[in-house]
This record gives C-alpha cells, structure tokens and sequence, in this order.
C-alpha cells in the first residue's frame, strides 16, 4: 500500500508534568474519513493540535505523504494542507462573518500593491456558504460574530472548512451546538468531502453522528491509542462504547 | 578622589546643561572622578541619593537644594559621617552646609520686579505675566517670592502659568496664552530659562514685534542671549552656571585636603543688550 | 430591518460619540470666547496639533493589533538630535542625516516588536525600558545641549516638511497634508485591505489569527516600526518649526497620545481601531487644551480643567453609546 | 506525579523569576561596589523603597482585578499637602488633618471606582483625568508654594508613622514596619480569603464572576479606594520623612509603580498577581536605581541603564519562565 | 392549580435592532423538568439570559410563585433560588478547579472578620463531586481550569450546579463536550434534581438527551415560543423535530 496521506509515528507531549501524549502512532490514508473517539481528557483535541502546529510536540514525527515535516506554527500545517476548526472555536468576535471566514486568505482586488480586498466578493461568498451550513435566518455578512448565538458560531467556524479545500481537514467535535439541520448539513459536507477527494479527521462524542458517515475509528484512552482499526460498518454502538470506557479490557477497573 | 554632584534639577532644563558641563570641566581639569546625578525635584529621590553617596565614603558632596529645609537632616549625617557637603545654585540656610555657591533667587526676582519698575515699563494696575516650566518647583516659587515683595505694594497683579518642560509644548502653551491676553499682558517675566529662551518664537508666532511687549527672566541659554541681542528680551539674568559647579567642587576638594571654607560664594548678574555679546560667546564656547 | 436612513447610520457608527463631543466642545468656547475660532488661532492650534496626531494614527494601528508603545515621545526628542547634530557637525548632508535619524527610528521600533513577540514581554514593560533607554542616549549624545536647527533655511526637505505659506491671513504648514495624507493611507489600509483585516484579527484573537496562518508576529513588527519612524517624522517636523531640537521634548506625550486614541474610540484591548475616531481625538485634545487658555481660565488650574473636561466628555460619550446600543 | 522535592517546588513557583532576578541584580552592584550592601546604604535604600512599595501592594489588589490607576502619583503628592495645610493655617490638629486627608483621598479612589464601574470607561482616561485634577488642586491650593512640615518635631502621629531609631548603627524607619504589616494583610486578603477569590475572579472573567453573584463593581471600588489611601498615606509618611510637602512630588510614581508590580509577576491584564512578587518587584527597581548612583554611572546616561535593565531582566524572566513551563 | 415556579410573560428582549425574543410566554412548575428546544439562534440562551438576569429585557414580566420580581443582576437570580449553567461556559480559567466550584459562596473557617476560606473543605468537596459528574481521572482541585480539555471544564461548571441547591436549575447544553460516561453522570444528576424537590430547565440539540429526562417540551422559533406542551412520553422524536424546524406548519417554506 502507498505511504498514508499523513502518519504521525510516537507522538508524545506533555504540559509541565503532565503528560497528554504518551506515543501515539496514527495515520490517516488518502480519501478516508476518520474518527476519533475519546473520553473527555483522553488526548483527541492535544493530537490534532500537535498536527495542526498549535502546539509543539514533546517527541515524535510527523510524516505527510511520506515526507518527514517540522511544524513550528500553524502556518506551516496550512502550507501543507492541513485545515483545523477547533473545539474553542476560534473566530475573532470583533470581526464580522465575512472578515473571519477569509482571515488569512483575503481575495484581493484592483492592483497587488494596493492590497485592497474584495469585500464585495466576500460577503458574497459569505451569504451563499451560511445558507449552504444550514442556516436559514438571513443574517448579513458584515454583522460581527460577537452577536451571534453559540450555534451560529459554530456554523461559520464550519463554513470556513467548506469554502477552502484542504487535502486534510480537521473537526474537533463541530456538531456541538448545532441544530437538527445545521448538523445535517456539517454530516453531509463531511460526505461530500471524501468524494471530492479530501481527508477528514472528525472528533465527536455523539457515537451516532460518528457512526453515520467515518471509514475507520480510531479510540485514545488516557494519552494513548488503544483501538485503530474499527470499521463502523462490522461494529455495534456498544462495542465502540465499550472500547472508549475500558469495560472491554481484561480486569478493567472502575472506581 | 571621588565626589558626588546631585543636583535636584532635571535634565530637561538647559540650564542644567551648563552647570553640568562645569563639573565635567573640574573633573577634566583636576582629574579626579565626579559621580552626577539629576533627580528632577524629587526630594525622596535626592535625600536617597546624598545618603548614598555618605553610604560610598564619598570624599565630598556637592549638592542643590530641593526645597528649603528638606536637606536638614542629610546634612547632618554628611557633617557626622565627616564628609564635606557644599552647597550650591539653591540655598538652604538652615541645613549645615559647609558652604554655599551661587545666586539667590528671591533677590533675583526682587530685581526682574524692580528693573521693570525702575524703567518705567510697568505701573500701577498694570497686568504682569510669568510663565514656568514647572509651577510649584523651587525656582519659580522664590523669584514669585521676590516678585511679589516688590509689585503686590504697588498695586501690579500678575499671574503665573505652566509652560512644561517641553520645547514644542511650552511655545504652544505660551502661543495660546499670549493670543488671548495680548491686550492685558504688559510685561513678561520668564521664570526660568526654557520659557525666556522660547520668547521669540511665541513673538514670531502671534506676530509680536520685538519689545513691544517688555521681557525680562533667566538668561542661561544661547536662545536668550539672541533674544537680548535681538531686543525680544530687554534684560535677562547671568547666573554663572557652570562657574558655578566649578567653583563649588573646588570648595569641596579644598575641604577634603583639610581647609574648611568659611565663605560663601554668590554669583549673578543681570545683563542687557550691551553685554549680552560676551555671555553669548560664552555660551557658544567662543 | 436593513432600511435606515442616512442620520440613523451616521448615530450608528462608533464614531459618532467622538464628533458630538468635538462638536460640543468647540461651541461652547466659541460661545464663551469669539476668538477661539479666529484665523490666527486656528492656524496656531493646527500646527502642533498634526505633530501628536502623527504619533496617534500610528498608535491607532497598534492599538488595534493589541500593544502599545509608550516611546514614542522619546523617539520625538531622539530623531532630531540625532539628525541635526549629524547635521551641524557636519557629518552628513541634511537627506543623510534625516535618512539616518528615520532608520534609527525604524530599529528602535524593531527592537520593540521584537522583545514584544519573542521574548514575550508586555509592550508596557518593553516600550517603558525603550522610553528610558532612548531618552538617555539622546541626552548623551547631546550632552543635554538643545541642537540649533536655524541653518535650515534654504533646505527643500525643511521646506517640504514643513514650509509654510498663506492663504489670505491664514498660515498654513506643509506637515498638515503629511498629516492628512497619513490618515488617509493608514484609514484605507485598516479598513480597506488585507493587512488591516490581519491587525484587526491579531488584536481581537491572536491565537484564531495565528490558527488561520495569519504571521502575527510580522504584523505587530511592522507596527511597532511605523510607530517609531511616525513618531520620528513628527519630532523632526516639529523640531524644524520651533527651531530647537532639545533632547528633551515630547516627555510625557506617550500618554497624551494613547488618550486621543482611545478618546477617538479605539479598544485599549486591542481588536477595534477607528482611524477617523483618532483624528477627532486629536482635535477633542488639543482644541481642549487650546481653549481653556483662551477663555482665561486661571493658569494653576489648567490641569483640573483638563482632567475635569476629559472626565466629563467621557461620560457624555459613554450615555451616547449606552442610548444608541439599547436603542429601538 | 506529585511528589517533586522543595526545590522544585519553589521553582515551580511564579516568584522564582523575580528572585533570581534580585539576587543577581545584588551581586553584581556587590561586586562593583562593596559599599552597596553597607550597612547604611540598606538603611537609606530602605527608607524610600516601602513608600514605593505601600502604594505597588495597592495597586497588585487593583490589577489583579482587572484596573489600574495612573492617579496614585497625584494623590501621593496631594494629601500631604491637604494635610498640613490645615495644619499649617491652624485649621485642624494634625491628627484632624490626618483624617481629612485620608478622607479626600477615599474620596477621589471612590471616584475612580465609579467612574469605571458606573459609566464604564476604560480605567485609563479615569485615573488619567483624575491625576490631573488632582495634581490641579495640590498646585491650586497651595498656590505652587510647597508645605512646611518640621513643627511636626513632637507629634506621636508623626512617630508612629515614620519615628526612626536605630539598631546598632542600622537606622530603621517605623515605615518599614507599615510595609511589613500591610504586605502581610494584602498578601493574605489575596490568597487566603473570600474577598481574594473574588478580586482574582474579577480580573479574569468578570462576566463569570458576575454570573456568580460575585459584585464585581463593588469589589473594584473598593480597590480603588484602598489604592488612593494607601498612596495618601505613603505621601505623608515620605513628606514627613524628607520634611516637605511639595505639590509636585510624586510626579511619574504611576509607572514605576505599574513597573514594579509587573516584573513582581502580576498580570497586566487582570487575573493573575502575587503580593510576594510585588515585594520582590519593589526591590528589583529600588535597589537598581540605588546602585546605579552608587556604582557612578554618569548622571546624563542614568535613564539609559534603568532602561536596559528593566529590558534585559525582564528577558532573563521570560526566559526562565519558559525553562520551568517546557520543563519535562 | 396553583402559581407556577416560574412564570415569564410577554418577554421580548431586542439587541440593537435584532428581536431575539417577540412576545414569549413561559412557566416552569415546582418539582418539573422542562427541557427547551429550538433551532440555532431560535432565542433559548436569551430567554434563560433575562431569566438569570444576565441581561435585562426590553419589555415583559417575569414571576417568582406568583410574585412579580425584576432582575437587575445575576445576584437578583440567584438571591431568588435561580442557579445558571451557561453554554459559554461560565469559569475564570486562572483560577483552580475548587475556587471557581465555590466561587461567590465561598466557606468561611475561623473568626468571621478574618474572612478566611475554608481551602481544605473546598478542596476536598470538589475531588467529591468530580467523580460524581464521572471524572475517573485523578485531577488534584488544586488544578487551574485553564489546563482542562474541554469537557473536563464542563463536567466542572456541572459540578457546581450540583453541589448548591437551588429551587430552579438552568442548563444551557450542559451534554456538549462530555463523553459517555460524563454525560450520563449529567443525565441522572437532572433525574435525582427532580426527586430532591428541584424544577430544571434544560437546553440541548441532542433531542435524544432530552427525551430521556424531561417532563416537557418546549419549543422556540425565531424569537416565539411556537409549542409549549409537549409530552416527550406521548410523542415521536420525528414529530419534534419537524415542530423545530417548522416543517409541521401549514404553508412552511424553507430556502
Ligand atoms: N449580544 C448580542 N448582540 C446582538 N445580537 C445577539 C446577541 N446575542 C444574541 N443575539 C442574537 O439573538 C438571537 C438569539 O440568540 P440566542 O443565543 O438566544 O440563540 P440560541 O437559541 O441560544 O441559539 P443556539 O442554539 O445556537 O445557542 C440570535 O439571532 C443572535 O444573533
Ligand atoms: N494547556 C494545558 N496545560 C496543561 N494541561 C493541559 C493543557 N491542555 C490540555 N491539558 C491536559 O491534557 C489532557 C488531554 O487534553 P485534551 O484537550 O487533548 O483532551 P480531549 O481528548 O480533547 O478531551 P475533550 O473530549 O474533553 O475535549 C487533559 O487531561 C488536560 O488536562
Ligand atoms: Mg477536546
Ligand atoms: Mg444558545
């Protein structure tokens, strides 16, 4: 088989004294949505911090596509095609929907050096993606995030990912705060996204969520991956369940 | 040997430039080391850095006064710890000094009031003002005080107001008050040397011509010098800036070797357009 | 819903709050004292007033991007002494010197940005040491001598800088389009470009900025570095208008400067600048400063009449901004 | 896991930085200059550090929840000259004078507070404002003239607050004692009480706070009013010890207060602050500003040293932050 | 029947120009689990907003057992037996996990004027009430919130809501973030509040959650209480769903 669209080999990371990663192998292979399951604290939102260059890691590698890389910031991971929404959602309260959707990657208009950007084309751009998300309310695209609702927060964060496309985009637990439709449309995006030919690595704890559209779970336990190959097809809800408490170990304790 | 120079005055004031540059003279001239510090009115500050400077076994102290009376006890530690302590620019009678160096500042406001009156340029009911750099420093509190001995008597008010210690603001500050009070203004006595050395640019500014408006005040920097030359200032006053260092670190050296002084040294003089041209070239290093 | 006329969007826009204040303001000296708003004071209070606005456009980006620069006063005094004593030692032609003085300026705001963002310090403590470390070495270079600009006459960077000429009884000087042109630029870029999106976002959420590969750090360097070499032009304009380039000016103008910025309704916190609302705070501060002189208040209450106003407008500006965000 | 021996523990915590920076800031002006740690140099330096020091405890309560105040210079300069004033004219008793003056000064913290709390503007322009007015009046009622102080010779009030005597040849002020006992009391109210978790919790998420039922707007007046008191109070003891009441004096306090409280290790930006830090803080710049003088750095070049002091220890703290954060 | 524990009448509430709440009526009974559905941006964490006395309304009345209050703080609210958790989680991240449990109520040990705080009795309720909301991972109380992953800070603003008791309980979607375990520790905590004499209003997109612990459904839609009896035993989750997404009206459109 060819070398895995990303392989993280031996991860460790640890805050202070305590230690989040404790050698974590995982990959993710081209076209293949995975998920990651986890108890709260296991690790999940550390991993994909330390993929997407937020945070340094303590030991280990990172391999895209075979090729060994050094990320130092969050730069770096986009560079290489990596597009993260994290679980503190980070949007910019002051700026409006648009300004935040395309912050970093601004369209420009009119000459280079005048560096004016395209507002027009962004609120445009803007209004057709809340809609695409699942938001029926019509709500301006220059209105700051700061007056937005939790769940319509989270919707923009997931517009984000949907506009620009990525070979790896990252989902830490985005049906948060959703609505029953807005939930249908991040599912449907994550769907979409294999078939366009992306990755994804999504993070959720509603199991059935994670179970409607990923390829392959992937279970951390206390800074560890104790499960990596869980096809959700072959595999019962409460097996997974099991896995993720420990209840299916040998002398699990439970206190 | 190593003195100490400390000086409650603030590196913002130009005359401070010249009465440092005749301490750094003396230090050249007699090769011994001299420790300067500026502590911008800060009484704590200066009391702190005389004790410091006892605390080191200085062999002689040269100090200004911040305020009358604020000096009282560090003299007496400097006298105790057998340290002599001198002086000078600011006087303080009642602290033990071994002696003092230079000018009185009541007597030279008296004598900014008096040549005013003297030359007939301002009378009675007539309206004086005085602008500082710092309202409620020593200096400007002493001249007021010789001012005031002179004009309350005769029925002249005047009226003291903040330039600050910055050139750009102190001639905005100036320029403002002036376009105001124009009509009332009949003198100007420029209480320190910033504001007499901005005159001319207020003037410029508000389209005064020279000696319309009579001016006297400090006359330590090359600006007033000009200014005298000019005729925007009529008379302004010599205070020996840098003699003045001089000679007070000499005292302490000679105290030092064992000689008390037993004098006190009083400089000053107030000059006019006929002999501005010699403290011009001293100013100029000519 | 999105139907409102123009007055409504005008009383919408933050910066509402500051012209009514500006407004109020210059009434009420006119009413007390005519003259407030004769030719000649006019001129008078615009000359200054474009040299601390410099300084405060810049401080506005800063501030936006969540760090301020308390140094810029001593980089007012420092560019000038160094340019004209380069100047009148003859080491340098005035366009070297005032090259040199820029470039200066250009690595003090440098090395500000860089202790800021690399070694993590506050820019308080950062730009507090700057202010220190500067002012003492335009003092000792200068000795504490004030440096003589007045063989600056026939200079066409003087001239360019800040020649003045008429208009009927009117005097103008050239810094005051310096000073437009500058609010102009810095206007469109904070709200026009991409860069002003990136300052905007750096100061609002640095870690969402950095997260969408936004080079926070890059921006704030550049910011610290305008706001040095503004602070520098502004002291070298002004140094050639008094003529006197004393070590010492621009004490104390870092707080000035933040107080216009954040009168004109910028965030202290960073995230939210308004580069109009600085330009009214500006003229809120100096017309303030110039008008308790003209109607005579007595000079040893300056200051309460300062702090008072200040307190005052800020209240008014704070109701203005509470009945506009309960309105309906 | 949670077994690490005393060392580690000390260094884990947030005052290790500061200390290490005091102790390598004695040893080098020890090394210079033997005199530095003579017994009369500790006296001296002490002295006027704990009238500092009074007014930093204050303000690191303030800052930790979440405001600071440029006004304290101000007030330290005004309630002297409030106080003998009165007694001066003969108006009051000195203990009276005392009282009022402490009174007033409640009275501008107050201010402070509601300006902040009520109308909510940001506590910059507030305590900006208010120090000049305060400033304005100390000018204004003493007409620029500085207050006498030495009939206060045989007061008990005087004695207690400042009376010095001696240890061998160690000269201790009774102020140091006030230092002591009120870094004692802060200390505790911060980390052992209610009200501290409440001051904490005001600085870090106010909203959280309030959601809690914390009074935030009280807590913070309450701060403001204790920092305005403990400024009027180092005041009087500094104007009886150095004999004048100056209306100036004080002048420039607020930063190096601000300074001293965040190389102590308390956030700037609320949240965060320790009393212990603070005291470390104080030390830090007094002892520098004393050894400079002492080690005879040029007057004119005094400035630049503070500055590059306070920048290249503040990177020595960054970077021993840093150390102990990425430690294993 | 007698005066409900709450009643909110005619409540609207505007943002500057945006309505988030148009005229809502709304009553919770003594001893009832509400649960409060509604789309993103539907009005729910306003309405409990007004109810806490976060924000103020711009018009209506609210009744405490038929006793008509006004809620000018959240120390009103809470003075009235109304404790609050909120979706933005509500914890001051410097401070540790057993002073943001205690914070505003604080235990007092020793002579009341030393004011001192009772640091071991909080320490050891909070390691307490961290294994009762499901944390099996030994955090010491001493623990900085800001060092928690996500979850963990939100078992923690649980806990709290668990420890004081209060006549009215609001959770604004309390399940968000939690793992299985953690969840479930939530889920019964809501039961038991009910045996224990409490009443509870409950907020979660996850309408499974709900129906497991509620008495009554309530439903918003832009601003307006659109269904306020519904009886999670006698209907279809389907037929929630279609109230919520307005899909069961006659003559609804959808873009
Ligand atoms: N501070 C604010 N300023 C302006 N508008 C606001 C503000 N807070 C909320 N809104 C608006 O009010 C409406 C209702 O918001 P609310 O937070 O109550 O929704 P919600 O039902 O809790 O949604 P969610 O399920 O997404 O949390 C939203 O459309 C939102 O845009
Ligand atoms: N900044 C930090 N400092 C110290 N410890 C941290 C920090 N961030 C996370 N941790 C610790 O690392 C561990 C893993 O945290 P992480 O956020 O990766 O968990 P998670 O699997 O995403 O959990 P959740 O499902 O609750 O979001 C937790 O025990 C947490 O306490
Ligand atoms: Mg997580
Ligand atoms: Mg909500």
């Amino acid at each position: 088989m060819a070398e895995p669209l990303i392989r993280m080999a031996s991860i460790r990371k640890a805050y202070g004294r305590v230690t989040a990663l404790d050698g974590v192998d995982f990959h993710v292979n081209e076209r293949e949505i995975v998920g990651l399951l986890g108890d709260n604290g296991a690790g999940k939102s550390t991993l994909i911090k330390v993929l997407s260059g937020a945070v340094p890691l303590t030991s280990g590698d990172i391999f895209v596509r075979g090729k060994k890389v050094n990320f130092r910031a969050t730069n770096d991971a986009i560079a290489a095609g990596i597009e993260t929404i994290y679980q503190d959602s980070a949007l910019v309260t002051q700026l409006s929907i648009a300004r935040n959707l395309f912050l970093g990657r601004e369209p420009l208009k009119g000459p280079r050096f005048l560096n004016r950007m395209d507002q027009d084309h962004m609120n445009a751009v803007a209004r057709d993606l809340l809609k695409q998300v699942g938001i029926t309310k019509n709500i301006p695209p220059t209105t700051p995030i700061g007056s937005l609702s939790g769940g319509e927060r989270q919707a923009v964060a997931i517009a984000r990912a949907m506009y620009f496309d990525s070979d790896l985009i990252i989902l830490d637990e985005p049906t948060n705060n959703l609505g029953v439709a807005e939930t249908q449309g991040v599912l449907s995006f994550v769907r979409n996204a294999r078939d366009s030919g992306h990755s994804c690595i999504f993070i959720a704890h509603n199991i059935h969520h994670v179970f409607q559209v990923v390829d392959r779970i992937v279970v951390m336990r206390r800074g560890k991956v104790v499960a990596d190959d869980i096809d959700p097809k072959t595999t019962s809800v409460a097996a997974v369940e099991a896995v993720i408490t420990g209840m299916n170990e040998p002398g699990a304790t439970h206190h | 040997k190593t003195f100490y120079w400390i000086s409650h005055g603030s590196v913002a004031d130009p005359v401070w430039t010249y009465f440092l540059a005749g301490a750094k003279q003396w230090a050249t001239d007699t090769g011994n080391t001299v420790n300067t510090s500026f502590h911008e009115g800060n009484v704590a500050s200066q009391q702190e850095a005389v004790r410091a400077a006892i605390a080191a076994k200085a062999d002689g102290i040269v100090t200004t006064s911040p305020d009358p009376g604020s000096l009282v006890e560090v003299a007496k530690e400097a006298n105790a710890a057998d340290i002599p302590i001198i002086n000078f620019n600011t006087p303080d009678p009642q602290a033990s000094f071994d002696a003092y160096v230079g000018g009185d500042n009541v007597v030279f406001g008296r004598g900014w009031a008096q040549y005013l009156v003297d030359k007939g340029l301002v009378k009675k009911g007539d309206f004086v003002w005085m602008p500082v750099e710092i309202p409620g420093a020593t200096y400007g509190v002493q001249e007021e005080e010789g001012i005031k001995s002179v004009f309350e008597p005769l029925g002249i008010t005047y009226e003291v107001t903040e330039a600050k210690l910055d050139q750009a603001e102190a001639i905005n500050r100036m320029v403002d008050y002036l376009t105001a009070n124009r009509q009332k203004v009949k003198a100007i006595i420029g209480l320190g040397d910033l504001v007499t050395g901005s005159i001319k640019r207020v003037f410029d500014q508000v389209g005064v011509k020279p000696g319309e408006i009579p001016v006297v005040g400090w006359g330590n920097s090359l600006d007033t010098t000009q200014e005298v030359l000019q005729g925007y200032v009529n008379a302004a006053q010599w205070q020996d800036p840098q003699a003045t260092s001089y000679v007070a670190l000499s005292l302490a050296n000679m105290a030092a070797s064992g000689i008390p002084p037993g004098f006190n040294v009083i400089t000053g003089a107030l000059y006019e357009k006929d002999t501005a041209q010699i403290y011009d070239d001293i100013l100029s290093g000519k | 819903m999105e139907k409102h006329s123009f007055v409504q969007r005008l009383i919408a826009r933050p910066e509402f709050g500051p012209l009514v204040l500006l407004l109020v303001e210059l009434a009420v000296f006119w009413s007390i004292n005519h003259e407030f708003l004769s030719v000649g004071n006019i001129s008078n209070t615009l000359s200054f007033t474009v040299e601390l606005g410099l300084i405060a456009l810049a401080m506005t980006l800063l501030m936006t991007s969540g760090e301020f620069d308390l140094s810029v006063g001593s980089v007012f005094g420092f560019a000038p002494v160094v340019m004209w004593t380069l100047f009148n030692t003859g080491a340098a032609s005035l366009e070297l010197a005032f090259l040199v003085a820029m470039l200066l300026a250009a690595v003090i705001g440098w090395a500000n940005g860089w202790f800021v963002t690399r070694i993590r310090i506050s820019s308080f403590l950062v730009t507090l040491g700057m202010l220190l470390v500067v002012r003492g070495t335009a003092l000792y270079i200068s000795d504490g001598f004030p440096q003589r600009t007045w063989n600056s006459g026939e200079q066409w960077l003087a001239d360019i800088l800040v020649g003045s000429f008429y208009i009927g009884s009117f005097r103008l000087y050239a810094s005051l389009f310096w000073f437009i042109g500058f609010a102009v630029v810095l206007g469109y870029l904070l709200t026009g470009t991409r860069v002003g999106n990136w300052i905007q976002a750096s100061g609002g959420n640095p870690g969402a900025a950095r997260a969408r590969g936004v080079n926070v750090d890059r921006v704030k360097v550049a910011l610290f570095m305008l706001s040095a070499m503004l602070a520098a032009l502004a002291g070298i304009i002004s140094s050639i208008r008094t003529s006197s380039a004393n070590p010492n000016s621009g004490s104390g103008y870092e707080l000035e400067v933040i107080a216009m910025v954040v009168i004109g309704g910028t965030a202290l916190t960073g995230g939210r600048g308004t580069i109009i609302g600085t330009v009214l705070g500006v003229f809120i501060l100096r017309v303030m400063r110039n008008g308790i002189v003209l109607i005579g208040v007595p000079g040893l209450a300056y200051n309460i009449f300062i702090g008072a106003i200040i307190l005052g407008m800020m209240t008014l500006h704070s109701w203005l901004e509470r009945r506009h965000q309960s309105g309906t």
